[in-house]
C-alpha cells in the first residue's frame, strides 16, 4: 500500500523509549572522554548529566550547569573523586563546596565563584576546610556507643535515700541532675 | 463536779440553735470546772454542721459520747456529773 | 501545621463570645436590660448566687441533717454580691455587646468580665497600672487614638472596640517593637512554652519580622540564690518593680538609664532580700526572671500538675506541685484570696529539692545500741514496735509529733497511745495560754481579716520571717489605709513602719494592766488585732506571759466581739493547729504539769518514745534506756537518735488534712508516690496497732475520715472553711486563769521563734536551695 | 533701639498673601507700643527696678482682687493659646482647676524646662525680664485658686535660674509674693526648682514626677493634673511665655490682645529663628505673620536670599519639615500651619538654605529623641531608636528603597501609641521628611547602590 501522505515523525515519548535521554547522555560523554570515562561515569554516578563546565573551585569541585533542565536542577557540583572510586560517599560532602560557589549553587545569586572571590573575597580569610567528619574516624560517637569503650556514665537516683553512716552516704551517686549532663555522659 | 477517772472532755458544739444550752453551760461553768481540774483537757470545739456532743474519755481510750441537741445547761452539767462518776 | 495552628489561634482568641453567651443567660452577670428593669424597681440588688439544694432532711431529733461535704462557694463572691457598693454598675458597650461592668473598673477589667482577652504585659490585678507595654491598646468611639484598657476607667456608654483594625494594627506595631530587641533564644529559654511574649505574638503580632538591627544586649544582674536573671530578654513591664515596691517591700529594684538604655537592675549589686522574692518568677511575663534551682530541668509541657497545699509553714498557702517522671520538678502557688492570694514565701516555692535528699525509704532496726541503723523489713519493724507497745506501761509511752504531721497520723497516733493508757502526746507547739479554747491558739480575726484590722499589736514575732505574706497584707493595710502598728519583741525590719514599744515582759505587763499609752489605741479601735508569735511562750515564764496575754486580750472589749476576734497566734507550723485541735498536748504545759492529765500523776523517764516526725527532741531528757521509734520522712536529729526508724512520706506524696493558722482544713494531694518502702503515715500507726493486739477501729481512708468528724468536725468536711469561735465562749474561756502570781524574767527579751526564715523543718533543712539562701541571707 | 532693630530690613514691596490665608489683613508689624516683653535684648535691668519702670507690678493687687472668674473670662476673650507647644486655650485650661476645694492645695506649675531644639524663647523672658513671668505666677495662680506656684527650670539655665531666683527674692522682700502678697490679701508662694536636665522633664506630668524628686517618667492620663497633679493636688502646669503675658493682657484687655493675629490665633508671640538666616533672633511679633515676611523683616533673610532656602521647620524640632514651596506664602499662627501639616508648636523657626543635607539634619533631630525617649513604654523606647538606626543608614545611602515606607510605618507605629506626646513628636519630623523629601532621600539610595557616592 503506497503511502500517500509522508509520515509524520514519531513523537518521543518517555514510556516508548525509557533510555533515550541516557542514551543520548552517554553517548555525549563517550564523545568527551572516551569509553572507559563514560563507563566510569554511569558507574559513579547513576544519574548522567552533561552540561557546561563553569568553574572549579580550590578543593577541585567542579561545578555544571545546564540551562536546558528544570530550574533547580539546572547547576550541580561534581566532587572531585579519584578517578577508580568505589564507595562513593566516602568521598565526597556538601561541606567541600567552598563558600564563594555556594550561592552560585543554591541560587543565591548568578555570580559564580571566582567573581564572587574578586568581589567579596578578603585578604583575611582562611582557606576553606571542609568538615572533618566526613572521615568515619573522626566521627563523635558518645560514652555507651557501640564503638565507643567508654561506658555510658549512670544517671543518678531521683532521690537521696538517707544513710545512717556517712561513709556510706559519700559512695552513693549523686542525685541526678538535669540541668548538669556530664555525670551521665561521662564528658572528660 | 468529780471528773477524777475522765481523761479528756471534749465538748463539740454547733452553730445553731441546738447546742445553745451547751454554749451556756460552757460559758457559766467552765471557770469553775477548770479550777477544780486545771489539767485536765477540756477541749471546746465548734463547727458548723456538728452534732453537738459530750465525749468523755477514760482510761485505755474508752470513750463515752452523750448527745447535748436542745439540752440546757443545767441538763448538760447533770450529763457531765453522770459521766464523771461513771466508772469506765 | 501553620493553617491548624492559626485556627487553634482563632479558637482560643476568641473566648469572649462564648463568655457573653453565657453572661447573657444570667449565668453570673446581670443582662443590661434586665439590669435596667430591675434597677427601677429595687435600686440595689444584687442578683441571687447560685442557690444551694433546698431540700432538707431531718433526724431524729429533728435537726437537718448538713451533708459531709458541704457545696464549695469558691467562685462566689460574697463580698462582691452583698456589698452595695459591688452593686452600682455602669453599662459599656464592647465590641457591640452591651454589658454591665462595675463602677471604677478599668477597661481591661471590664473586658475580661465578659471573657474578652485583651493582650496585656504590664498589668497585673494586683500591682499597680503602669501603662507602660502599650500592648492592651483598644478603639474607644470618638477618642482620637487608642487608649491603653488598663488605665482607662469605663466610663457609661462607653463604645469599645478591642477587634478593630486600628486595634490589631496597634496590637502588632507594639509587638514587632517588643520583639524588636528581644532576643529569640526560646529554644534554650526556661519560660519556652508559657511565655506571656510566645502566645502573645502568635496570637496578636505580625506573621513576620521586620528588623534588622543589632540587638541590645543587657548584662545580667545577681538578685540571689533563687532568682536567675537574664535581662536581655526583658521587656521591660516593671512588674518586678511595683511587685518588690508594692507588696514585698523592699526598694532595691528598679529602672536604670532611659531610652533604649533602660534596664531593670538593682541600683547598687545587692541582692533581692526578701522572703516573697520567688514570686517575681511568676510575674515575670517573659524569661528575663526565671527560677535558679528549676534552671534547665523541665520543659512545661512535660510536667504533670497537682494542686495541693504548702505544710512548711503555718500559713497553708495553695500549691500546684509540678511532677515529672515521679519527680517533683517545681512548685508554684495557686490562687486563693482567702490565704495566699497569688504569692507563695520563697521556703514554699524553692525548699522542694529537699524532698530528694535525706529521704528515708526503708524501714531500719537498731540491732544494738551502740551499731548503727540497719535496714529491715517492715514485719520486722513494725513487730519490735508493736512489742515494745505491749511491754511498756502507759505511764511510760511518750508520743511526740512533729511539725510537718499531718492531722489524719497525729490522730491515729494519740488514739493508739491512748489505746495503750498513755496520756503523753504532745505536739510540736509551745504552751500558749491553754488549748481548750480554739480562740487561743489560732488566728481569730481570720488571714483576709488582717486587712480589716485598726490598730494592731504585735507580740514576740519576727512577721516578716514567721509567716511573711500575712506580713506583706498587713503592710498593704498600713500603706494604704495608714493603720498604726505597734509591737513588743525583737526590733526587725517589716517592710513598713511600726511603733517598737520595747521587747521585754515588763511592757506586755504595763499592757496588760491598762497603763500603756498603747492601751489607748487599741480600745479607741474598732477592730483592734493582737497577734501573738510562739516565741513569747517558748521562754521560762511562758506562763505567765499567757497570763499576760489572756488578761490584755479580756481587757480591751473591741477585741472579742460580734464578728471580729481580734485576738491571733501566729502558728509557725502547719501541724500546730490540727494537734492542738485534736487534744495533743502542747510541750511546757506537760513539761511543768509531769506527763498525764489525771491530778498528780508523777512523771516517769519515758521507757518508749514515739516521734511522728519530731526532730526536736531533747536528748537530755529522754532516758538512755528509752526505745525510740522514729516515723518520718527525713533522716534528722530523730532518726539519728532512734532505735527504729519507719519511713513515712512528705506533704507531697500523700493525701492529708492540715491545718492553717487560721484554723483553715485544707488537704493535700498525692502527687508523686513516697520513695521506696515509705508508706503513708497513719497507715504505719494503725498497722501497730493491728500487731500489738488492739487495733484501732478505722481501716480505711473513709474509716479515718469519719473518726477525725467525731472528733475534730471542724478538720474533717474539707470545705476549706473556718468554723469561726463564738465570741462568747472566746470570752468565758479566755478569762479563766490559774493564778495570778507568777514570776517573771524582765531580763531575757522577747524574741522570734524561728531564728532562720529558709531553715525550720526536715525538708528545709535537706534543701541545698534553702542552705544557699542561708548563706546568702541569713544575718 | 528696638525700632532701630525692626527698621533695619525694608518691608518687602510685595508680599504673595494667596490661598486660604488671605484675610483681608496683613499681619505683622508690631509697633513698639505693643510690644509686651520690652526688655526682650536688655535694654534696661531685668530686676525689679527695671522691671518697675518698665510697669510691671503696678496695681498687681487690683489685677488680683478681680477675682478668678474675671481674669479666666479675660484671658479667654483675649483668646491667649498656650505658647509651650499645643496651644490649648489657656483660659479654658485654667479653668479646669476645682473652684470648690478646700482639703488639698492647688498648685500652679510653671514649665520653664524649654529644651525643644531651637527654642530660646522662655530663657530670655527669665534672664531679661524675670518679672514679667513672676507676676504672672501671681495673676495666673489667684485665677486658678493655686496656693504656690513652682517654676521649674532647666538645670541646663544656670544663669537665668540664677536671675530668676534674685528676682523671686526682690519681690518677697518687696512684699510682692508670700504672705499678703501685693496687699491683695492673698498668700502666694513663688518656688524656683532647677530641674534634672532631661527632655521629657519638659513634658507637663513628667515635669510634675521630677518635681517630686521621682525620675521624669510621664504618668498616664487620666487623671488629668487639674485632678491629681503634683503630690497628688489639682495642678495646672503652664509655659513661661503664658502666664508672663498674662498681667500685661489684663492691663490693657483681653480685646487688645484679640486685636493681633487672625481669629482664634491671636496676640503676640515670641518667634526664635535659627539656622540659615543672616541674623538668628528671638523677636516678639504678631500672631499670624506671613513666614517670609518674619524671616526678611528681622532676620535679615534667608542666607543667600529668599530662592535659596531649601526647607523651614517652624516651631520646634517636633513638627514636620515644610519646603520652600509651602514657605512662600505661609502664615506664622496655629490653625495656617496645621493646614500645611507642620505646626506653629513653640515657633521656633529653624531655617535649613540649599546647603543643607535635609536628610542628615532630620536623622540628627531623631537621634535626638531617641537619646531623649524616657524608656518607659515600648513604642517610644524601641520605635525611636530603630528610627535612628534607620535614619543613620538613611544619611549614608546604605537603607535600601523599601525601607523608607517601613520607616514610615514605624513612625506611624509610633505615633499616638505612647503615653506621652514624645513619641508624637518623634514622628512627625520623619514623616515630614519622608513627605516633603522623598525623592531626595531615594535619589541618595540609588546613588550609593550605583557606586556614585
Amino acid at each position: 500500500m503506497p503511502r500517500l501522505l509522508p509520515t509524520h515523525p514519531k513523537a518521543y515519548t518517555s514510556i516508548q523509549y525509557p533510555f533515550a535521554d541516557q542514551l543520548k547522555k552517554f553517548a555525549q560523554e563517550l564523545r568527551i572522554g572516551g569509553l572507559f570515562h563514560a563507563v566510569n561515569r554511569l558507574r559513579q554516578m547513576n544519574h548522567l548529566r552533561v552540561g557546561r563546565l563553569v568553574g572549579e573551585d580550590t578543593n577541585g569541585n567542579k561545578y555544571y550547569e545546564n540551562t536546558n533542565v528544570a530550574y533547580g536542577r539546572s547547576r550541580w557540583v561534581e566532587p572531585k573523586v579519584p578517578l577508580v572510586a568505589f564507595e562513593m560517599d566516602k568521598y565526597y560532602d556538601s561541606s567541600q563546596v567552598t563558600p564563594e560557589w555556594h550561592g552560585w549553587l543554591h541560587y543565591m545569586s548568578d555570580k559564580p565563584g571566582p567573581i564572587v572571590k574578586a568581589e567579596f573575597g578578603q585578604t583575611w580569610t582562611v582557606p576553606h576546610k571542609q568538615n572533618p567528619s566526613i572521615d568515619r574516624s573522626m566521627h563523635y560517637t558518645p560514652p555507651g556507643h557501640w564503638k565507643n569503650t567508654l561506658t555510658r556514665g549512670r544517671i543518678g537516683p531521683k532521690y537521696e535515700a538517707w544513710a545512717p553512716d556517712a561513709a556510706d552516704a559519700a559512695a552513693r551517686l549523686p542525685l541526678r541532675n538535669y540541668s548538669d549532663n556530664t555525670h551521665t555522659l561521662r564528658i572528660e | 463536779m468529780a471528773l477524777r477517772a475522765v481523761r479528756e472532755v471534749r465538748v463539740l458544739l454547733c452553730k445553731g440553735e441546738a447546742s445553745a444550752g451547751a454554749k451556756q453551760f460552757i460559758v457559766d461553768k467552765y471557770a469553775e470546772i477548770k479550777k477544780a481540774h486545771p489539767l485536765l483537757p477540756f477541749l471546746v470545739r465548734e463547727a458548723s454542721g456538728a452534732a453537738p456532743t459530750l465525749t468523755a474519755r477514760f482510761a485505755h481510750g474508752v470513750e463515752k459520747v452523750v448527745p447535748l441537741s436542745g439540752l440546757s445547761s443545767a441538763d448538760v452539767a447533770k450529763k457531765l456529773s453522770e459521766l464523771g462518776s461513771a466508772s469506765p | 501545621m501553620l493553617a491548624a495552628l492559626q485556627a487553634r489561634a482563632a479558637a482560643t482568641a476568641r473566648p469572649g463570645r462564648v463568655s457573653l453567651q453565657l453572661l447573657h443567660k444570667g449565668a453570673r452577670g446581670v443582662r443590661s436590660s434586665d439590669a435596667r428593669a430591675s434597677s427601677a424597681v429595687q435600686p440595689a440588688q444584687p442578683s441571687q448566687p447560685a442557690a444551694v439544694s433546698a431540700v432538707v432532711q431531718l433526724d431524729e431529733a429533728g435537726f437537718a441533717v448538713l451533708p459531709k461535704e458541704l457545696p464549695s462557694m469558691r467562685g462566689v463572691d460574697f463580698k462582691q454580691e452583698l456589698d452595695p457598693r459591688y452593686a452600682e454598675t455602669i453599662e459599656v458597650i464592647i465590641d457591640g455587646h452591651p454589658v454591665q461592668v462595675q463602677k471604677g473598673s478599668s477597661l481591661i477589667q471590664a473586658c475580661e468580665q465578659v471573657g474578652i482577652q485583651v493582650p496585656r504585659f504590664c498589668y497585673h490585678e494586683r500591682l499597680s497600672v503602669a501603662g507602660n507595654c502599650r500592648m492592651c491598646l483598644v478603639e474607644i468611639e470618638k477618642a482620637p487614638k487608642p487608649v491603653a484598657a488598663c488605665a482607662m476607667p469605663a466610663a457609661p456608654g462607653m463604645k469599645v472596640f478591642t477587634n478593630s483594625p486600628i486595634v490589631k494594627k496597634a496590637r502588632e506595631g507594639v509587638m514587632e517593637f517588643l520583639l524588636a530587641n528581644h532576643p529569640l533564644d526560646c529554644p534554650i529559654c526556661d519560660q519556652g512554652g508559657e511565655c506571656d511574649l510566645q502566645d502573645q505574638s502568635l496570637f496578636f503580632g505580625s506573621d513576620r519580622g521586620r528588623t534588622t538591627e543589632s540587638r541590645r544586649g543587657v548584662e545580667d544582674k545577681n538578685l540571689g540564690p533563687l532568682v536567675k536573671t537574664v535581662m536581655t530578654r526583658c521587656i521591660h513591664c516593671t512588674r518586678c518593680v511595683r511587685f518588690a515596691t508594692e507588696v514585698a517591700g523592699v526598694d532595691e529594684l528598679g529602672t536604670v538609664g532611659r531610652g533604649n538604655a533602660m534596664e531593670i537592675g538593682t541600683y547598687v549589686e545587692r541582692m533581692l532580700d526578701s522572703e516573697i522574692s520567688g514570686n517575681i518568677v511568676d510575674l515575670c511575663p517573659v524569661g528575663a526572671l526565671t527560677s535558679k534551682p528549676y534552671a534547665f530541668t523541665a520543659r512545661p509541657w512535660e510536667l504533670r500538675s497537682v494542686e495541693s497545699i504548702d505544710v512548711l509553714d503555718g500559713y497553708g498557702s495553695n500549691i500546684r506541685v509540678d511532677t515529672r517522671g515521679g519527680e517533683v520538678m517545681r512548685i508554684l502557688p495557686r490562687l486563693n484570696e482567702d490565704i495566699n492570694e497569688e504569692w507563695i514565701s520563697d521556703k514554699t516555692r524553692f525548699a522542694y529539692d529537699g524532698l530528694k535528699r535525706q529521704r528515708l525509704d526503708t524501714p531500719l532496726i537498731r540491732p544494738d545500741p551502740e551499731m548503727p541503723l540497719q535496714p529491715a523489713t517492715w514485719k520486722d519493724a513494725l513487730t519490735l514496735v508493736a512489742q515494745k507497745f505491749k511491754a511498756t506501761p502507759g505511764a511510760r509511752i511518750g508520743a511526740f509529733a512533729g511539725p510537718l504531721a499531718d492531722v489524719e497520723s497525729m490522730l491515729a497516733l494519740k488514739d493508739l497511745c491512748n489505746a495503750f493508757d498513755s496520756e503523753a502526746i504532745h505536739c510540736d507547739v509551745p504552751a500558749g495560754p491553754l488549748a481548750d479554747c480554739r480562740a487561743a491558739y489560732t488566728l481569730g480575726s481570720t488571714i483576709a481579716g488582717v486587712e480589716e484590722a485598726d490598730a494592731v499589736l504585735l507580740l514576740s514575732t519576727d512577721l516578716k520571717r514567721e509567716a511573711p505574706l500575712l506580713n506583706a497584707r498587713l503592710r498593704r493595710r498600713v500603706y494604704h489605709d495608714g493603720v498604726r502598728v505597734a509591737s513588743v519583741g525583737p526590733r526587725v525590719p517589716l517592710t513598713y513602719e511600726y511603733e517598737h514599744l520595747g521587747d521585754s515582759v515588763s511592757q506586755l505587763l504595763e499592757l496588760a494592766n491598762g497603763t500603756h499609752p498603747f492601751c489607748k489605741v487599741l480600745a479607741g479601735a474598732q477592730r483592734p488585732l493582737v497577734l501573738v508569735g510562739t516565741g513569747a511562750y517558748e521562754r521560762t515564764d511562758a506562763r505567765g506571759v499567757a497570763w499576760a496575754v489572756q488578761k490584755l486580750v479580756t481587757s480591751v472589749p473591741a477585741l472579742i466581739q460580734d464578728g471580729w476576734l481580734g485576738f491571733g497566734t501566729v502558728q509557725p507550723t502547719a501541724a500546730a493547729v490540727g494537734a492542738l485541735d485534736l487534744g495533743l498536748t502542747p510541750l511546757a504545759s506537760s513539761a511543768a504539769a509531769g506527763v498525764g492529765a489525771s491530778d498528780g500523776a508523777i512523771a516517769e523517764p519515758l521507757g518508749l518514745v514515739y516521734l511522728l516526725g519530731y526532730d526536736s527532741i531533747d536528748l537530755d531528757r529522754l532516758s538512755p534506756d528509752a526505745f525510740v521509734v522514729y516515723q518520718g520522712h527525713h533522716g534528722d536529729v530523730g532518726a539519728e537518735t532512734a532505735d527504729v526508724v519507719l519511713p513515712g512520706s512528705a506533704y507531697t506524696e500523700k493525701v492529708g488534712t492540715y491545718a492553717n493558722m487560721e484554723g483553715r482544713a485544707q488537704r493535700t494531694a498525692r502527687a508523686v508516690s513516697p520513695p521506696g518502702e515509705a508508706r503513708d503515715d497513719w497507715k504505719i500507726l494503725r498497722a501497730i496497732s493491728e500487731l500489738a493486739g488492739k487495733p484501732l477501729p478505722y481501716a480505711g481512708v473513709d474509716g479515718i475520715r469519719e473518726r477525725l468528724a467525731a472528733v475534730a468536725p471542724q478538720l474533717a468536711d474539707g470545705t476549706e472553711s473556718i468554723h469561726a469561735v463564738s465570741p462568747d465562749i472566746a470570752k468565758a474561756m479566755l478569762a479563766v486563769r490559774a493564778s495570778d502570781k507568777f514570776d517573771f524574767d524582765t531580763k531575757t527579751p522577747f524574741a522570734s521563734c524561728i531564728d532562720n526564715f529558709y531553715m525550720t523543718d526536715a525538708i528545709s533543712r535537706a534543701s541545698t536551695t534553702m542552705a544557699s539562701c542561708t548563706k546568702a541571707f541569713a544575718k | 533701639m528696638l525700632l532701630s532693630r525692626a527698621a533695619r530690613v525694608e518691608r518687602p514691596a510685595a508680599l504673595a498673601l494667596t490661598r486660604a490665608f488671605s484675610t483681608g489683613r496683613v499681619h505683622g508689624g508690631l509697633k513698639d507700643e505693643d510690644r509686651i516683653f520690652t526688655n526682650l535684648y536688655c535694654d534696661g535691668s531685668p530686676f525689679l527696678d527695671g522691671a518697675m519702670k518698665r510697669g510691671d507690678w503696678y496695681r498687681t493687687k487690683d489685677l488680683v482682687q478681680l477675682g478668678p472668674e474675671r481674669i479666666i473670662g479675660e484671658i479667654k476673650r483675649s483668646g491667649l493659646r498656650g505658647r509651650g507647644g499645643a496651644g490649648f486655650p489657656s483660659g479654658l485650661k485654667w479653668s479646669f482647676m476645682p473652684k470648690n476645694n478646700t482639703d488639698k492645695p492647688q498648685y500652679l506649675v510653671v514649665n520653664a524646662d524649654e529644651s525643644e531644639p531651637g527654642t530660646c524663647k522662655d530663657r530670655e523672658i527669665m534672664r531679661h525680664d524675670p518679672h514679667k513671668l513672676i507676676e504672672g505666677c501671681l495673676v495666673a495662680g489667684s485665677a486658678m485658686r493655686a496656693n504656690a506656684a513652682y517654676i521649674y527650670i532647666r538645670g541646663e539655665f544656670v544663669y537665668e535660674a540664677a536671675v530668676l531666683e534674685r528676682a523671686v527674692a526682690e519681690a518677697y522682700k518687696a512684699g510682692l509674693l508670700g504672705k499678703n502678697a501685693c496687699g491683695s490679701g492673698i498668700d502666694f508662694d513663688v518656688h524656683v526648682h532647677r530641674g534634672g536636665g532631661a527632655y521629657i522633664c519638659g513634658e507637663e506630668t513628667g515635669l510634675i514626677e521630677s518635681l517630686e524628686g521621682k525620675t521624669g517618667k510621664p504618668r498616664l492620663k487620666p487623671p488629668f493634673p487639674a485632678n491629681a497633679g503634683l503630690y497628688g493636688c489639682p495642678t495646672t502646669v503652664t509655659n513661661v511665655e503664658t502666664v508672663a503675658v498674662s498681667p500685661t493682657i489684663l492691663r490693657r484687655g483681653g480685646d487688645w490682645f484679640a486685636s493681633f493675629g487672625r481669629k482664634n490665633n491671636s496676640g503676640t508671640k515670641l518667634f526664635c529663628i535659627s539656622g540659615h538666616v543672616n541674623n538668628p533672633i528671638t523677636v516678639e511679633e504678631e500672631m499670624s505673620i506671613p513666614l517670609r515676611e518674619l524671616l526678611e523683616k528681622h532676620c535679615g533673610g534667608v542666607r543667600g536670599g529668599w530662592d535659596n532656602l531649601l526647607a523651614v521647620i517652624p516651631g520646634g524640632s517636633s513638627v514636620p519639615v515644610m519646603t520652600k514651596a509651602v514657605c512662600d506664602d505661609v502664615l506664622m499662627d496655629f490653625d495656617a500651619l496645621k493646614e500645611v501639616g507642620s505646626g506653629l508648636g513653640t515657633a521656633a523657626v529653624t531655617v535649613f538654605d540649599k546647603s543643607t543635607d535635609i536628610v542628615a539634619a532630620i536623622g540628627r533631630l531623631s537621634k535626638f529623641y531617641a537619646h531623649e525617649s524616657c524608656g518607659q513604654c515600648t513604642p517610644c523606647r524601641e520605635g525611636t531608636t530603630w528610627m535612628n538606626k534607620i535614619m543613620d543608614r538613611m544619611v549614608t545611602g546604605d537603607a535600601k528603597l523599601e525601607e523608607i515606607d517601613m520607616l514610615y510605618e514605624i513612625s506611624q507605629q509610633i505615633e499616638g501609641h505612647t503615653i506621652c506626646a514624645l513619641g508624637d513628636a518623634a514622628a512627625w519630623p520623619v514623616q515630614g521628611l519622608i513627605r516633603a523629601f522623598r525623592p531626595e532621600m531615594e535619589a541618595r539610595i540609588m546613588k550609593k547602590a550605583a557606586g556614585k557616592l
